[in-house]
């Protein structure tokens, strides 16, 4: 990966799963942009971080939810999962609690991210 | 006695001022969708006084991975005890 | 009891149309009787005839007609929000010299104040928003 | 006007003009109700209190806004106009800021409100 | 510079289409080119060719047509969030079986791949959110 | 130097917290829509810290009667002033 940036993409994903498709589609774009060859990280802000909750189901009607979704990140070779450390304290949650291992970012960190990649996404 | 229905977390938005600011003594609320992260206990001190009176939506805790994590004090009914809840309602008025 | 439901939010876009759906399901079993879902603001997206869902997520329009067709629930569309976001029926296509149409039975387009008269005339109208 | 309640329907506006429709298509359900003889009193909460500003424009692409609109209450016998006192001051705002007479309530007094109207419509 | 628009928000709902037209029109007349308007989540309900708002608000979607004709900028739409929001061109909608179409030239259907593209090649992205 | 923007009021939503999170010491914030209500001096306090970084759309604040009610401190620019801050500016965020 060549400097300065330590990827293309960075996506911001502020939303949980199933209230809105927020979610979907912001994974959707990371998704199409690694499968086109782009690096790319995700960063799980605010209610975001609730999106990488255990022990998520599908929705009412069977609306598919994004569990399975996150779990081929890897696939994708999406492996820079970033989560708000306070965002998950405000929810009571750790790392502990997440269906994926992420990187815990403090504040400072977070405000270094949009300036370290060529473009952001804000879903 | 009214039934308030909440759909966004008090982690996101200052809706659940407006729901609050709105509801008699009697009224109760019910958090549904997005709404049920208030039932978390870091989150549910926004609903402070409302013991006995704030409900929330089993199907959207279960679908959050939340099912467990609620505080005890919120009493969790399924999509049927929704319905019932606003048959026990003069009317209903919705937060979003 | 007489039932209406007024939903706000666009499918697929927010969980208020299933919601609402799963509402309506649940009060039907209850013995209750579902008159009017009514649809206003984004709302009026559930009408779109055209919309294909990819086949592993539930088709929402159709679920809408299902509800309709088993339970004989109005689908009303309140028509001015509708014709601002490109939902018309044949006879609106028409009269704004259009091509095609967006919107057919058993949605019906029709005034506001079919939902004052649903909100007033109804043991309870629920509300579902964005 | 009958007893118990005061009006018939209660419109409660929480958005300002312009950033989104959400006002315009509220106060578009008190007009119809009004016009069908209904009696209506509006409920401006929070944000929805900035509608009432003096000196509105219209917006880009000339987007009509709300004031005109607002000027008509009165035609439609729609004159009870209540307004969050509390948000008005969260915004640094006065009664005297706002281009229509106004009833001006406490914390008590809003939660009163929705049980005394047989509807309550949320914008 | 060269500049591209990625558009999230629906017409007659929020603002974000006619900040995005305002701006749109700004930077060109500054001697910038805009090359694209992409248009994602709700943002494809600006493609809506049935789209008829009353006649004393702006045409939205008129006015989008206008500043392709007049500047060559691209309409593209991500075609995964159009389908499932009811709007498809006459190709779209013949893949669905569906009579009749919601969306027409200049706005093109395309790969949500063209967006990333177009923020990794153009010297400025903005983006309008509702 | 990155241009965020903010469309949505502090006084109804909790991303201009996410706004100011991401921003770098440098970063500009333009406030849009109804972000514009920040630049009132009851809600300007939001924003501490960004002196000198703080701008507001003219358009928008005359378009809700604000034009004449904003703190000094934030900076008022029309949409061509819009363009140029994109232009100083690396790359743009947008929190909505």
């Amino acid at each position: 990966m060549s400097a300065p940036f330590p990827s293309d993409l960075l996506v911001i994903l502020r939303h949980g799963s199933h209230g809105t498709n927020w979610l979907r589609e912001g994974l959707d774009a990371a998704l199409v942009a690694a499968a086109f060859g782009r690096g790319v990280s995700l960063l799980f802000m605010g209610e975001g971080v609730t999106a990488l909750l255990r022990d998520q189901q599908v929705g009412p009607l069977g609306q598919k939810g994004t569990s399975a979704t996150l779990e081929m990140l890897a696939m994708y070779d999406i492996e820079t999962l970033l989560v708000e450390e306070a965002a998950l304290e405000r929810f009571g949650l750790t790392a502990a609690d997440l269906m994926l291992p992420v990187r815990l970012l403090s504040a400072e960190a977070i405000a270094a991210q949009p300036g370290a990649h060529r473009l952001v996404l804000t879903f | 006695m009214l039934l308030h229905i909440l759909n966004r977390s008090p982690a996101t938005s200052r809706v659940y001022q407006q729901a609050l600011v709105s509801m008699a003594p009697e009224d109760r609320l019910l958090l549904i969708e997005d709404g049920v992260q208030g039932a978390l206990p870091q989150l549910v001190r926004y609903f402070d006084g409302l013991q006995g009176r704030l409900f929330a939506l089993r199907e959207d805790l279960v679908a959050r991975g939340l099912e467990g994590r609620c505080e005890a004090s919120v009493q969790v009914v399924d999509v049927d005890g929704f319905v019932a809840l606003t048959e026990e309602a003069e009317r209903t008025v919705s937060w979003y | 009891m007489r039932y209406a439901i007024l939903l706000l939010g666009a499918p697929y876009s927010c969980q208020a149309s299933h919601s609402a759906l799963r509402f309506a399901r649940a009060l039907v079993d209850r013995g209750h009787r579902l008159e009017t879902v009514f649809f206003y603001h984004d709302g009026v997206h559930n009408a779109a005839r055209l919309a294909a869902p990819p086949q592993d997520e539930p088709h929402l329009v159709d679920a809408w007609v299902a509800l309709s067709t088993e339970h004989g629930t109005a689908l009303q569309v309140c028509i001015a929000a509708a014709l601002r976001r490109g939902l018309l029926d044949a006879r609106e296509a028409a009269r704004h010299g259009k091509q095609g149409h967006s919107v057919e039975a058993p949605f019906e387009l029709t005034g506001l104040g079919q939902l004052v008269d649903l909100g007033l005339s109804c043991d309870r109208l629920v509300t579902f928003g964005p």
